[in-house]
């Protein structure tokens, strides 16, 4: 795989968010412009660098940085791949609009423990640049760790009840799959003895098929944790109670992305398209998710607060992403990792509408949205801009996505994943269309009637480029950032020609 | 058979005393019995070591006698079987330092349990922690008022 | 000077002790500053002996210039070179830290304090320096009675615990030297590198096996392996926090350091798996402490009793790495060694400083504390999360490599027992956390928190405090990120050859 | 627990014992001067210690050249264990004073 650029780059873009979040825990909650100033600089220097990186990558070339040596063989090592990009721009991208979006809500709520709450916002960007540039399965891990521990804060934010109870589940949940991830990385050392990505997979020719499956068994169980699998997924919608920007960013792009990250970088780069025909356990592991995309739907619907509906709606696209690679096909693996990246626009934006309705309103539940849209038409236009993408419906950037997936689909013969995914489509369109439809035709509730007018400028630019951006997608998936060049550089370096 | 006991006794010697202190130490409730076991068993490694260093067939303490003293003797005079085996008895002295402090820090130890707790019977300090920590007079206390 | 440094690592403590009494006696406020003149002396000795060991290999130091084995060898190899550099380092911190907390509990006492203080270093540098098995059996006695001397100082309880653990101890002792005795009765010799020469052609004999059991037994006294670990808990607890946090974290990682000497030094690896079962046993005997520990501790509501059984189970950790006798088992107990040694002695330098701040150990107490102690609290976040195998904090290193220890002995249900066991932790320092991080159910509204957290006053620890809880923090965090380099230029050394 | 307290401590003092008796047979006997312990290393001591330490009385030599050090240790022991006693008894001493 093409040529090797040694450069700090990388590192720099960890660490700049780490430096900022020390810098706001010492600034504190006596300059609050000041704090806030470093989130957005550091942002803004991140997405640089990051962006940087776009231009060498899509040349063939891989950025390497090697920081210190943690094992024999294996060191702290950042490689910058097509793949791991894509998650690392999306992240990068979407901090900026969420770092004003957060200004916005947690100054109009007026919200206690801001410095700790802007500490591990930065902490948790850290860690899943981390994650996303990591160049073995160590690294992923520490980073992976880091990311579990610095969300933690922001799950029990609201430090009521339900906010411990939700982030004790969120412990448990994440803390036993690091176990179970270190267990598996463990494994894989003492089959392989390396540890790092290969498009393709390493592990072919080492241990039996029984092992093999145990260990995929493992890896998809400590992943899958964070990207919401059935039966791991209990504990995302109760860590809605997080503020709604938490939810927004790492609910929706980070926390739970890295879970997926980490499921398709345990698919195609350790064991391999290749393997896991051989193993012939693909099948199985797409059942599996697509058991999840259509019962995530389907719980979906039953839910009437907002934020739990959009968290059931995360899981059902995240498992989507990760049918899509398990079905190890070339169009349907573009469409899983571009959903990736598709998705994270769209999911942003419903997030961010959520916080504007919750910030003017106070009302988080979706029969309470009548009428809203009227009175809030921004907000509103954005979430039926995101919810049409999410059906997938062009010219919103999910119609690609869905596309290549359903395309995989066919490829594969398997028309099973095909109705998996269409009824997915269908499922997203019942829950979401009541929403936009309420919001803008039914009458509005007396007690909010006439009363209220959009959020804060500061909410409502960030939700209107999200919301613009993945329409700008949906017609150009090449604008600006490249995804989609970094999508098909990904599956070529993964199938090889 | 009896030789075979005979020619070891020391062992044998040792092997009993041991295990009376090890059960003193173990099994008995009073603080100072359980010390006296204590003596007794770090007694009967010393008497294991000492009798490590014996010599049959003549051998005298380890001090060199006048005949085998002198600078301008040679060393390959001096018979080794005469002198007993003069190791055990240093790591003895000291060992018997060790065991006379040990025991001296758990005397003190056990003066400071006595002003404490006014007995030295261990089920009898155990209930009196335990009203303690409940926040109650202790009870063998309260009995002896 | 270089050349003496192995006689001076222990030489200038000893007779530092000996002197402090008598600086006492008059000035009592200098016994402090004399101590830390004292400490720098074996610190910068350590340093220097591990530099010339990874310089130049291990080397020898003949006391009085007698060859061994007639004399008293001292043997600085990669084991004991670190092992040195870790209490040297540990040592000089607690000793700094002794301060605010030894002047209330050993009111007008501080020259017994101070002198016991570097009687225990001196008693554990020694264990680990010297090279001649009698030998260690006196350092060790000067370690356990300056441990007596100076757990019986604490609280209402102590007395009582100390009297327990001089019985447990003595047994201990005991027992090890009667190992020493077995072996000296078969060989004649006292030198564990005379010894390591003439034993393996006496490894059936009865009494090398009966000689090593009762080392073994004696050293897992000492070090609190499970069914052995009762005096633990008691004389931790009820020691004072300036003592506490010396001892606690050496005293069992030198016993750890003991065992692994007298498993893979003193007799070859293999002794211990084929001629008798003792690997076995003791890797059972670990899962059976990392479970009770744990359990013990979770029902623990003092925290410095929770330490003290977590504690339990953490020499489990250590005693499973070596029972695996594979080359990554080996070298996660001796990095777990040394990272645990951090961790418990950040875990006690911070208790000891929340105790001196008048918030006591009840957990339930703990509410606000992150505002009183901010600095404190961070620390012991970061011990917390090492405990719980997080990175990049070293414990996630250690974790790492008994892990891959297991795996490669295929000892599945020893790897399961290990990550259980950081559950349970994560379960035991959340809880904390929780608690000193959220405000107390009552005051929620979140308008008002704001308001209050100014109201709740600073108070952070004393800086002779504080600069040790920070050092002992970034320790745990510098450990994890260049574990690899200690491995590579330390401890892969000392893992012997053949696995 | 407490019932059981005296059976457990008998038990292992017992499997202590027969520990200990196994090891016996393979023991020297008693006097033995052929044994390891009086062959490998306290011969030389015999021969050379007078000549090199000028003390006619081996254990002397043995205790204050070839291991000084242990008896260095030695006297650090009696000196932890008096400061220990020393200063563990003066506190009861104090406290009396102080209730009176």
């Amino acid at each position: 795989m093409g040529e090797v650029i040694y450069s700090a780059k990388p590192l720099w873009a960890v660490l700049v968010s780490m430096v900022a979040a020390f810098l706001i825990l010492l600034t504190g909650d006596k300059a609050r412009n000041l704090r806030e100033g470093w989130t957005i600089l550091a942002a803004l220097i991140k997405f640089g660098l990051v962006f940087s990186l776009i231009e060498p990558v899509l040349a063939g070339k891989t950025i390497e940085y090697t920081l210190i040596n943690l094992l024999p063989g294996v060191a702290l090592q950042f490689r910058v791949d097509a793949f791991g990009l894509l998650f690392g721009v999306v992240a990068a991208t979407l901090w900026i609009p969420t770092s004003f979006y957060s200004i916005g809500y947690v100054r109009t709520l007026n919200e206690h423990a801001q410095s700790r709450y802007f500490f591990s916002f930065a902490m948790c960007l850290s860690a899943a640049i981390g994650v996303a540039f990591a160049g073995n399965l160590l690294t992923l891990l520490i980073f992976y760790e880091i990311l579990t521990i610095a969300t933690w804060p922001l799950v029990i934010h609201h430090e009521d009840e339900s906010a411990i109870n939700g982030g004790r589940k969120y412990l448990v949940y994440t803390l036993t799959a690091g176990c179970i991830l270190l267990l598996a990385i463990g494994i894989t050392y003492s089959l392989a003895g390396t540890l790092d990505f290969v498009g393709g997979g390493f592990l072919a020719g080492h241990g039996s098929p029984g092992l093999l499956i145990i260990l995929l068994i493992m890896f998809i169980a400590g992943f899958g944790v964070k990207a919401g699998i059935m039966p791991f997924h209990e504990w995302l919608p109760s860590a809605m109670v997080a503020p709604t920007p938490v939810s927004a960013l790492l609910h929706a792009v980070a926390v739970v992305k890295a879970g997926v990250f980490g499921c398709v970088r345990v698919i195609l780069f350790v064991f391999g398209p290749q393997l896991l025909h051989e193993l012939g356990v693909w099948t199985i592991l797409a059942g599996v998710v697509a058991f999840t995309v259509v019962a995530a739907g389907l719980l979906a619907l039953g839910q009437d607060h907002l934020k739990r509906r959009l968290a059931f709606s995360t899981i059902n696209n995240l498992a989507l992403i990760i049918l899509g690679v398990s079905l190890l096909s070339k169009n349907s693996m573009t469409g899983g990792i571009l959903h990736l990246a598709n998705h994270a626009f769209m999911k942003i934006t419903l997030f961010f509408c959520a916080g504007a309705i919750y910030v003017k309103t106070h009302k988080d539940h979706v029969s309470q949205l009548d009428g809203l849209g009227r009175q809030m038409p921004f907000t509103f236009a954005a979430f039926a801009i995101a919810s049409m993408g999410l059906c997938g419906l062009p010219p919103v950037n999910g119609f690609i996505s869905k596309w290549f997936l359903c395309l995989g689909a066919v490829e594969t013969h398997q028309l099973v994943f095909l109705f998996v995914i269409l009824t997915s489509a269908m499922l997203d369109v019942a829950f979401f269309f009541p929403i936009i439809y309420n919001g803008f035709f039914k009458q509005p509730l007396p007690d909010v009637a006439g009363k209220i007018d959009e959020a804060p400028l500061i909410m409502v630019i960030p939700l209107c480029a999200t919301a613009l951006f993945s329409i700008i997608f949906g017609i150009f998936p090449n604008a600006f950032l490249n995804f989609f060049n970094i999508v098909r550089l990904a599956v070529t370096n993964v199938l090889g020609g | 058979m009896t030789e075979y006991f005979l020619a070891k006794y020391n062992f044998w010697i040792y092997v009993v005393l041991m295990m009376i202190g090890l059960y003193a130490m173990m099994g008995k409730r009073n603080l100072v019995k359980k010390l006296i076991g204590m003596n007794i068993f770090q007694t009967s490694i010393i008497l294991l070591f000492v009798s490590a260093g014996v010599k049959k067939g003549g051998a005298t303490v380890p001090i060199l006698r006048h005949s085998d003293y002198g600078p301008e003797h040679a060393e390959h005079l001096i018979r080794v079987a005469d002198y007993l085996n003069p190791l055990p008895h240093v790591l003895m002295l000291t060992a018997i330092v060790v065991s006379i402090a040990t025991t001296g820090v758990a005397l003190a130890t056990l003066i400071l349990i006595y002003k404490r707790y006014n007995t030295l019977e261990e089920d009898e300090i155990m209930a009196i922690r335990k009203d303690i920590r409940s926040y109650k007079t202790p009870r063998i206390l309260r009995s002896k008022d | 000077m270089i050349d003496q440094l192995p006689a001076l690592i222990i030489v200038a403590p000893m007779l530092g002790a000996f002197l402090t009494p008598i600086i006492g006696w008059r000035y009592q406020h200098l016994c402090y500053p004399w101590t830390l003149l004292v400490l720098t002396i074996p610190l910068y000795s350590a340093v220097g002996a591990l530099f010339k060991v990874i310089r130049s290999g291990p080397f020898g130091y003949n006391l009085g210039g007698w060859a061994p084995p007639w004399g008293i060898e001292y043997r600085i190899d990669y084991l004991s070179a670190i092992m040195l550099v870790l209490i040297a380092t540990i040592g000089f911190l607690a000793a700094v830290n002794a301060r605010p907390a030894g002047k209330t509990e050993f009111k007008g006492k501080e020259a017994q304090l101070y002198t016991l203080f570097l009687l225990q270093i001196t008693g554990l540098l020694g264990i680990v320096i010297t090279g001649d098995l009698f030998n260690i059996f006196v350092f060790l006695e000067i370690t356990s009675l300056s441990g007596y001397g100076l757990i019986a100082h604490g609280e209402e309880g102590a007395p009582m615990a100390t009297f327990n653990y001089i019985i447990i101890g003595t047994i201990g002792a005991s027992f090890y030297l009667l190992g020493v005795g077995y072996l000296y009765m078969a060989t004649g010799s006292l030198n564990i590198a005379d010894l390591a020469t003439i034993l393996p052609a006496l490894y059936h004999s009865k009494m090398i096996l009966v000689g090593f059991a009762f080392f073994t037994t004696g050293v897992a006294i000492k070090m609190g392996l499970f069914p052995l670990h009762i005096w633990m808990p008691d004389a931790y607890t009820t020691a004072p926090n300036s003592v506490s946090t010396l001892i606690a974290p050496l005293m069992t990682k030198v016993a750890a350091y003991l065992m692994i000497r007298i498993l893979f030094t003193l007799f070859a690896p293999d002794f211990a798996i084929s001629v008798v079962p003792v690997a076995t046993i003791l890797g059972w005997l670990a899962v059976i402490a990392i479970i009770v520990g744990g359990v013990k501790a979770l029902a623990q509501t003092d925290i410095k009793r929770m330490v003290a059984y977590i504690m339990v189970a953490e020499v489990g950790y250590i005693v499973m790495g070596i029972s695996v006798m594979n080359r990554a088992g080996l070298t996660g107990a001796i990095l777990h060694i040394i990272n645990d040694a951090c961790m418990i002695f950040c875990l006690f330098l911070t208790i000891g400083a929340i105790s001196h701040r008048g918030h006591g150990r009840e957990i339930n107490h703990f509410q606000n504390l992150s505002k009183k102690m901010p600095l404190t609290m961070a620390a012991f976040v970061i011990a917390a999360l090492s405990m719980c195998g997080i990175p990049p904090a070293c414990g996630f290193f250690s974790k790492w490599y008994l892990i891959m220890g297991m795996i490669t002995a295929g000892q599945w249900i020893f790897a399961a027992t290990l990550l259980g066991s950081s559950l349970i932790n994560a379960v035991l320092f959340f809880r904390i956390i929780e608690k000193a991080y959220l405000a107390p159910p009552e005051s929620q509204g979140h308008n008002h928190t704001d308001h209050e957290a100014e109201e709740i006053e600073r108070n952070d620890a004393p800086l002779s405090m504080m600069i040790p809880i920070i050092m002992s923090a970034l320790a745990i965090l510098l450990l994890g990120l260049f574990s690899g380099k200690i491995i590579d230029a330390v401890i892969q050394h000392a893992v012997p050859a053949i696995f | 627990m407490r019932k059981w307290f005296k059976p457990i401590s008998l038990a292992t003092v017992i499997l202590t014992g027969m520990v200990l008796i196994y090891g016996i047979h393979d023991m020297p006997a008693l006097g033995d001067p052929d044994s390891p312990a009086n062959r490998h290393i306290s011969p030389r001591y015999i021969t050379e210690a007078t000549r090199k330490t000028a003390t006619p009385n081996i254990v002397s030599a043995v205790l204050g050249d070839y291991r000084s050090y242990d008896t260095l240790g030695e006297s650090a022991v009696i000196f932890t264990a008096s400061i220990s006693c020393l200063f563990l008894l003066r506190r009861i001493r104090r406290q009396r004073n102080h209730d009176d």
